[in-house]
C-alpha cells in the first residue's frame, strides 16, 4: 500500500510564539494614530495656556480685571471680558429660546406622533438644516432676520448689526441638532413603557409628556447642554450679523461682539505675533475651550447615566 | 390570607376625560408647529438665497461700449486680437505692459481679455438692482422706473450664478467677479485635509476598535476624541494659527523644501489650512469609522482567526473591506463639514483678496466660505448677490457630496 | 361639539352587577393590513374568573387579548371587524374613548415594565392622570397590599421601581394596574420573563385577585393556564395563519376530557 | 406543618388548598367506611335487617364518594402538575381511596350476610366478631390519622396490630369449626359468621396497605410490612 503523505507544512519552531515584525510595526503605527488625538488636546491646552499666560503677564492685565472688567478696549489697555461674555450669553440665550422648545416639540412630534412616512420625510429636512454651513446662516441672519426684526420693531430700535438676529438664526441652526439628539433619546425609551402607560388609560399626550419625556430626561438634558455648548462656540453667524466692537450692553437689538466674533475680527487682518491682541485671543480661546469642554463633559456624563438605566 | 386584612380606601376619580382629550389635541398642534418651523426655516433660507442670486440689474457704463466697435464688430463679438487692439489703444502704455507682466497676454484666453476690456475701459457699474421676487412680480414697474431715472443705462436680468461666475477669478468689481479662485482654494484645502485626516482617522479607529483593550489609557483616548468632536471650530483655528502658521512656518510656507513663492511670505498657506481642517475633522472621522468597523459582524473576524490569520491579516482582508463603505460615508460627511468651515480659516489668516489661482500647497489661499464671508461683509447689494450665488455653489457642492454618501450607504447597506 | 361630549358622557360605561359575562366577542376578526390575525371569534368572559388563552405561538393570542382594551390600535395598520362587548356595550363604537376603555380594562405585560420612577410614583401615576381625588398614600398602600408587595417595599417606596427584582417588578406593575380600579385585568404572558419561584408568586396573586377582578391571561405555558385559570380557550392557526378558537371550556374539563382532538393533541404535547 | 409554613412563604396556595381538600375528602370517606363497618356488625349482632339495608344505601354513597375523589385527583394531576412528594401523595390518595371503597364493600358484605340469613338465628352470640370490628376500625382510624399527618412512626407500628385481629379471627375460626363438628347441620349458619369474620380480617389487612402508603409518601419506598411468615400462616388458616 502506498502511504498518502499528508502535506502539513513544518513550521520552523513548531507552536512557539513567533515575533512578527510586520504585525508589530503596524500595531505601533496604529497606536500612534490612536494617540494622535491626545496630542491635539495637549496642543490646544499648551498653546492656549502658553499664550494666555503671556497675556496675563502683560502689565495692566490681571486675571481679576479680565474676568470682571466691563470694557474691552485694547488701545487703552482695558481687557475686561464681560462685554464679550454678555453678548455670547445673549446670543446663546436667544438661540436656546428658539431651539430648546421648538427642538423639543419637533423631537416629541417625530418620535411619538409622526407616522413612519412623515418621519421619513421630515428627518432628512432636519438633517439638511443641520448640514448647512454656518456662514450661510450668517448670511441669512444679515439679509433676512435683521431686516425682518427692523420691520417689526422699527429701524430706530434695531441696529443693522444686533445680537438678537444672530441669536435667533443660531437657534434655527441648533434646532435640528437638539431635535435629532432629543429624538434619539425619546426613541431609546423602550416601547414597553409606552404600552404600560397606555394600558393604564393614559392619553397620547400624557404618555408622551409624563412617561416618555421623563424617562428620556437625561438624554434630553444632554441635547440641551450640547446645544448651549454649540451656541457658545458658534462663530460665523455672530461674526457676520452680531456686529463688531465689544459693547457692554444687555440690549439685544444693539450690536455687540461675542467672544468668538472678537477672535475672528481681531485675527482677520494680518495679526502680528506676540502683540497683546495676538495673546488676548488665546486668553479668550482658553476661556471658550474650558466652558465648552465642561459642558461637553457634563453632557457625556448625563448620557452615560441615561444609558445605564436601560442597558 | 397572610398579613392584616386589606381595608379598601375611598377611591373616586374625577370625570376629566374631556379636558384631557382637549389638551391632547392642543399639544399635537404645538408639536406639529415646532416641526413645521424647521421646514419653514429651511424654505425661507433657500428662498432668501435664491431671491438674492438673480434679478434685474441696472448698469451704467463709464465708457461707451458703442465707441469701441472695431471694423464694425461690437466688442461682444470681437476676437482676442481685436480686443487686444482695443485695449492697447484705450490704455496707457504703462498700464498695458503692467497687465502683460502680471500675466502674459499670450497666456490669457479671449474671455480673459474681454473681461479686461469691460473692467478697464467700459467700466460697467451697477447703479441699481432688484431681487428675484420683485423682478418677477413687478417687471413693468421696474422698467418704467429705470427708463425714467437712468435713461442711458442698461437694464438686464442677471442670474448671478452662471458659467462666467464659476469661471472668473475673484475681482473687486462685482460685475466681473467670480468664484474660481475660491473653489480651487476649497478643493486644494480639502484635498490636503483628506490626505491628512483620512488615513490617520481610519488607523486610529482601527486601533481603538480592534486593538485597544478596556484599559484606562484607552478610555481616556476615547473620551478625549468625543470631547474633541465638541470643541468649537474656532479653537482649532487658534491652534492652527499657533502651530501650523507660526511654529511650523518653515514647513507650511515651503521654505523648508526650497519653495519660494513670492506671494506667500509666511505660513498662511493652503497646507496650514488643510492641516487645521484635518485636525478639526479627525475626531469626526474616527468616530464614524469606529461605528462602521464595529458594525462588521464578529463572525467575520472569527472566521479569519479560525484560519490562523494574524490580527492584522484579519483586519486588513476581512474587517476593512466590509467596513469601507461605512468609513467612506462617514468621511464624506465629515469632509462636508470641513468644506463649510469658515471661522478657523479666518483665524489662521485666509487671504480675502486673491486674484490668481492657487498653484500648490504653499500658495496663499482663500476658500468658498471665506469668499462668502468677505462678500457678505461688504455693504453694497451687488456683493450680497455674489455671496448668494457663491452660497448656491457651496450648497451644490455639499449636496453632491451628501448624495454620494447616501448612494454609498444605500449601495452597500444590503450586505448583511 | 357639546352634543357629542354629552353623548360620550352618557355613553360612559356603566358597570352592571347583574351581568355574569363581562366581556363578549361577536364575530371578531382582527387584521394587520391585509393579514387576518384572528378570525371569527365568539367567546364570553365570565365575571370574577380567570380565563386563560392558550395556543401555539403566532396564533394571535396576544392580538386577541389586546383587542379587549383597544391596545391593538397602537399598532399601525391594525383594524377589526365584529364586536367586542363590555357589559353589552361595543368597545369599538365610534363614540367610545379608548382611554376610558383602558381605564376600565387594565393590562399587565410580558416583560415587567415599571416606569423609571419611584415605586410610589409608579402606583400614583395612573390614578393621577385619571383625576384621583382621595388620599394617595392610602391608595398606594392598598394597591401594593393587593399585589402582595407591600411588606417587601413599604420602607423603600421612594426607591426606583427598576431597583426591584423581576418578580417584584411584575407585582409592582400589577399593583400599578390595580390602582386605577379596573374591572378587568388583561395579562399578556405575565410570568414568561420570570424565574419559576416568581412565576408561582404571580400565579398565586392571580388566583387571589380573581376574587375581585375578572382576569384574562394569555400564556404560552399551558401548565400555567391549567394551574391558574377557571376557563381555558384554546386557539390554533388556520392554513392561512389566522388564529381561530378551537375549544373553550372549564379548565378542569378541558385538561382532563377535551372535546376536540386538536386540543387533546396540543395539551398532551402531540401537536404536529 | 404550621411552623414550616411560617418559615417559608406559602406558595401555590391553590394547589395546597386542593390537596388539603382531597385529604379532607379521604377522611370523610374513611369515617363513612368506619361507620358502615361498625353498624354492619352491630346490625348482624342484633339481627336488625332494616339497619343492614341502610348499610347498603350507605355503601352506594361510599362508592360515589370514591369516584368523586378519583376524578378530583385526576383534575389536580392534570392542572397542577404535581411532582415528587405531591405526586406520591396523590398516587397514594388514589390507592387509599380504592382501599377504603373495598373496606366499604366488606361492610356491605356483612350487611348482605345479615339479610341473606333471613329468619335464621345466629349460631352463637357474637363476642369476638364485634371485637374484630372494633379493632379494625380503631386501626383504620389511626392509620388515616397517621396518613393525614404523615406520621411515619405511627404508620410503622399499626400493621403489627394486625396480629391481634388475626388472633381473634383464628379464635372465631376454631370456635366455629368446633361447632360444625359438633353439629354438621349448623354448617351453613357457621359459614355465614365465618365469612363475616373473614371480611373483618381483610379490613385489618387493608389498613396495613394504607400504612404502607403513608410510609411511601414520606420515604418514596414501597415496603411490604407483613412478613412472609405471617402471610404463610394466614394462608394456612384461611378457609
Amino acid at each position: 500500500m502506498e502511504q498518502i503523505a499528508l502535506g502539513y507544512p513544518k513550521s520552523r519552531n513548531g507552536l512557539k510564539r513567533r515575533f512578527r515584525v510586520g504585525e508589530n510595526a503596524i500595531l505601533a503605527l496604529l497606536f500612534i494614530s490612536g494617540v494622535f488625538s491626545i496630542f491635539t488636546t495637549i496642543g490646544i491646552v499648551y498653546e492656549l495656556g502658553k499664550e494666555a499666560l503671556l497675556f496675563f503677564r502683560t502689565p495692566n492685565v490681571d486675571l481679576w480685571s479680565f474676568l470682571s472688567g466691563t470694557q474691552w478696549q485694547p488701545h487703552i489697555d482695558k481687557f475686561g471680558i464681560l462685554p464679550l461674555f454678555t453678548s455670547t450669553l445673549i446670543t446663546s440665550l436667544f438661540a436656546m429660546l428658539i431651539a430648546a422648545p421648538l427642538g423639543m416639540g419637533a423631537a416629541i412630534y417625530l418620535s411619538e406622533y409622526a407616522s413612519e412616512k412623515v418621519r421619513g420625510f421630515l428627518k432628512p429636512i432636519l438633517e439638511i438644516l443641520a448640514g448647512i454651513p454656518t456662514i450661510v446662516y450668517g448670511y441669512f441672519a444679515l439679509t433676512f432676520m435683521t431686516p425682518l426684526l427692523r420691520t417689526i420693531f422699527g429701524r430706530d430700535v434695531v441696529e443693522i448689526y444686533n445680537t438678537a438676529s444672530a441669536g435667533l438664526v443660531m437657534g434655527i441652526l441648533i434646532l435640528p441638532m437638539i431635535a435629532s439628539m432629543a429624538e434619539d433619546a425619546l426613541s431609546a425609551v423602550p416601547n414597553a413603557l409606552r404600552e404600560a402607560a397606555y394600558g393604564l388609560g393614559g392619553t397620547k399626550l400624557e404618555v408622551a409628556l409624563k412617561v416618555v419625556v421623563p424617562a428620556a430626561i437625561s438624554g434630553i438634558a444632554a441635547a440641551f447642554i450640547v446645544g448651549i455648548s454649540r451656541a457658545i462656540g458658534e462663530t460665523m453667524i455672530v461674526a457676520v450679523a452680531a456686529g463688531a466692537g465689544p459693547n457692554f450692553t444687555f440690549n439685544p437689538f444693539k450690536g455687540a461682539e461675542t467672544m468668538t466674533g472678537h477672535i475672528v475680527r481681531i485675527s482677520g487682518g494680518d495679526l502680528s505675533y506676540d502683540s497683546i491682541d495676538y495673546n488676548s485671543i488665546f486668553a479668550i480661546g482658553l476661556m471658550l475651550f474650558f466652558v465648552t469642554l465642561t459642558l461637553n463633559l457634563i453632557s457625556q456624563q448625563v448620557v452615560r447615566r441615561f444609558r445605564e438605566v436601560y442597558e | 390570607m397572610n398579613g392584616p386584612s386589606i381595608q379598601k380606601p375611598e377611591i373616586e376619580f374625577t370625570d376629566n376625560i374631556r379636558d384631557r382629550n382637549r389638551y391632547g389635541r392642543l399639544w399635537v398642534y404645538i408639536f406639529r408647529f415646532s416641526t413645521i418651523i424647521g421646514i419653514i426655516a429651511l424654505a425661507t433660507l433657500l428662498f432668501n438665497i435664491i431671491n438674492q442670486s438673480s434679478g434685474y440689474v441696472v448698469y451704467e457704463a463709464k465708457g461707451d461700449p458703442a465707441a469701441l466697435t472695431l471694423d464694425g464688430v461690437p466688442i461682444e463679438e470681437q476676437t482676442k486680437d481685436q480686443l487686444m487692439r482695443v485695449l492697447s489703444s484705450h490704455l496707457s502704455k504703462g498700464a498695458y505692459s503692467k497687465l502683460d507682466r502680471t500675466k502674459p497676454f499670450a497666456e490669457r484666453s479671449r474671455n480673459d481679455v474681454y473681461d479686461l476690456v469691460v473692467e478697464r475701459i467700459v467700466k460697467y457699474e451697477v447703479v441699481d438692482s432688484w431681487l428675484l421676487w420683485d423682478s418677477l412680480t413687478r417687471k413693468d414697474e421696474i422698467t418704467a422706473a429705470v427708463e425714467e431715472e437712468y435713461p442711458e443705462a442698461l437694464l438686464r436680468f442677471d442670474v448671478w450664478i452662471n458659467s462666467d461666475f464659476l469661471r472668473r477669478p475673484q475681482s473687486s468689481n462685482p460685475v466681473i467677479a467670480g468664484v474660481r479662485t475660491a473653489v480651487l482654494g476649497s478643493l486644494w484645502t480639502i484635498g490636503i485635509t483628506i490626505l491628512f485626516a483620512f488615513p490617520l482617522g481610519v488607523m486610529a479607529a482601527i486601533y481603538l476598535t480592534e486593538y485597544a483593550g478596556d484599559s484606562w489609557a484607552n478610555r481616556i483616548i476615547q473620551t478625549n476624541i468625543n470631547n474633541l468632536a465638541g470643541v468649537p471650530s474656532i479653537i482649532y483655528g487658534i491652534l492652527g494659527l499657533a502651530i501650523f502658521v507660526r511654529a511650523l512656518e518653515p514647513l507650511t510656507s515651503g521654505t523648508l523644501f526650497g519653495v519660494t513663492d513670492p506671494t506667500s511670505a509666511n505660513g498662511r498657506t493652503i497646507l496650514s489650512a488643510g492641516l487645521t481642517l484635518g485636525l478639526l475633522v479627525l475626531p469626526l472621522i474616527i468616530i464614524n469609522a469606529q461605528e462602521a468597523i464595529r458594525a462588521v459582524p464578529n463572525s467575520l473576524r472569527h472566521a479569519g482567526y479560525g484560519l490562523g490569520a494574524t490580527k492584522w491579516q484579519t483586519v486588513w482582508s476581512h474587517v476593512l473591506p466590509n467596513a469601507i463603505p461605512g468609513i467612506l460615508t462617514g468621511t464624506i460627511l465629515a469632509i462636508s463639514r470641513a468644506i463649510g468651515e469658515t471661522a478657523p480659516l479666518v483665524v489662521i489668516g485666509a487671504s480675502t483678496v486673491i486674484y490668481f489661482d492657487p498653484e500648490g500647497p504653499f500658495s496663499k489661499f482663500t476658500t468658498l466660505p471665506i469668499q462668502i464671508y468677505q462678500w457678505t461683509s461688504r455693504p453694497q447689494d451687488e456683493f450680497r448677490f455674489l455671496a448668494a450665488a457663491a452660497i448656491l455653489v457651496l450648497l451644490a457642492l455639499l449636496l453632491t457630496l451628501n448624495a454620494v454618501a447616501v448612494l454609498l450607504r444605500n449601495r452597500y447597506s444590503r450586505r448583511y | 361639539m357639546t352634543h357629542t361630549i354629552e353623548k360620550i358622557k352618557t355613553q360612559r360605561i356603566k358597570v352592571s352587577e347583574k351581568l355574569v359575562y363581562v366581556l363578549e366577542t361577536k364575530k371578531l376578526n382582527i387584521y394587520y393590513d391585509d393579514f387576518r390575525a384572528i378570525s371569527e371569534v365568539n367567546m364570553k368572559i365570565e365575571r370574577n374568573k380567570v380565563t386563560a388563552i392558550i395556543g401555539p405561538s403566532g396564533c394571535g393570542k396576544s392580538t386577541l387579548l389586546r383587542s379587549f382594551n383597544r391596545m391593538n390600535e397602537l399598532v399601525q395598520g391594525s383594524r377589526i371587524s365584529g364586536e367586542v362587548l363590555f357589559h353589552g356595550q361595543n368597545l369599538y363604537a365610534p363614540d367610545v374613548d379608548p382611554v376610558e376603555v383602558r381605564h376600565r380594562i387594565g393590562m399587565v405585560f410580558q416583560k415587567p415594565n415599571p416606569f423609571p420612577k419611584s415605586i410610589y410614583e409608579n402606583i400614583a401615576w395612573g390614578a393621577r392622570v385619571h383625576g384621583f381625588k382621595g388620599n394617595m398614600d392610602e391608595l398606594v398602600e392598598y394597591s401594593l397590599r393587593q399585589a402582595a408587595l407591600w411588606e417587601e417595599v413599604k420602607d423603600i417606596l421612594d426607591h426606583s421601581g427598576l431597583a426591584l427584582s423581576g418578580g417584584q417588578q411584575q407585582r409592582l406593575c400589577i399593583a400599578r394596574a390595580l390602582a386605577v380600579q379596573p374591572e378587568v385585568i388583561l395579562m399578556d404572558e405575565p410570568a414568561s420573563a420570570l424565574d419559576p419561584i416568581s412565576t408561582l408568586h404571580i400565579e398565586d396573586l392571580i388566583r387571589e385577585l380573581s376574587n375581585h377582578y375578572t382576569i384574562l391571561i394569555v400564556t404560552h405555558n399551558m401548565q400555567q393556564a391549567a394551574r391558574v385559570s377557571d376557563f381555558t380557550a384554546f386557539f390554533n392557526m388556520n392554513g392561512d395563519r389566522s388564529g381561530y378558537l378551537v375549544e373553550y371550556d372549564n379548565t378542569n374539563q378541558l385538561f382532563t376530557m377535551p372535546k376536540n382532538k386538536l386540543t387533546e393533541d396540543y395539551i398532551t404535547g402531540r401537536f404536529g | 406543618m404550621d411552623d414550616k409554613s411560617k418559615e417559608t412563604p406559602v406558595l401555590r396556595k391553590t394547589f395546597e388548598n386542593e390537596l388539603q381538600q382531597l385529604k379532607d375528602e379521604i377522611l370523610l370517606l374513611g369515617s363513612m367506611v368506619e361507620q358502615s363497618i361498625l353498624e354492619s356488625v352491630e346490625a348482624l349482632k342484633k339481627r336488625d335487617i332494616p339497619a343492614a339495608e341502610r348499610i347498603l344505601e350507605l355503601d352506594k354513597k361510599v362508592n360515589a364518594k370514591r369516584y368523586a375523589i378519583e376524578n378530583q385527583v385526576m383534575i389536580v394531576i392534570a392542572t397542577q402538575q404535581p411532582m415528587a412528594h405531591d405526586l406520591r401523595l396523590l398516587a397514594s390518595i388514589m390507592e387509599i381511596n380504592g382501599e377504603l371503597e373495598r373496606m366499604g364493600d366488606y361492610a356491605k358484605g356483612i350487611a348482605t350476610i345479615n339479610i341473606r340469613m333471613g329468619e335464621q338465628a345466629l349460631l352463637k352470640p357474637l363476642i369476638d366478631i364485634p371485637r374484630m370490628a372494633q379493632k379494625g376500625v380503631d386501626m383504620l382510624h389511626r392509620a388515616l390519622t397517621a396518613f393525614i399527618n404523615e406520621d411515619v412512626e405511627a404508620a410503622r407500628l399499626i400493621p403489627a396490630e394486625d396480629d391481634e385481629v388475626d388472633a381473634l379471627y383464628n379464635q372465631v375460626y376454631r370456635e366455629l369449626i368446633t361447632l360444625i363438628i359438633q353439629d354438621p347441620t349448623s354448617i351453613e349458619r357457621a359459614n355465614w359468621l365465618l365469612w363475616a369474620a373473614h371480611n373483618l380480617e381483610r379490613v385489618a389487612d387493608r389498613v396495613t396497605n394504607i400504612c404502607e402508603r403513608t410510609i411511601f409518601i414520606a420515604t418514596g419506598k414501597i415496603k411490604d410490612i407483613r412478613s412472609s411468615d405471617d402471610e404463610a400462616q394466614k394462608l394456612k388458616n384461611s378457609p
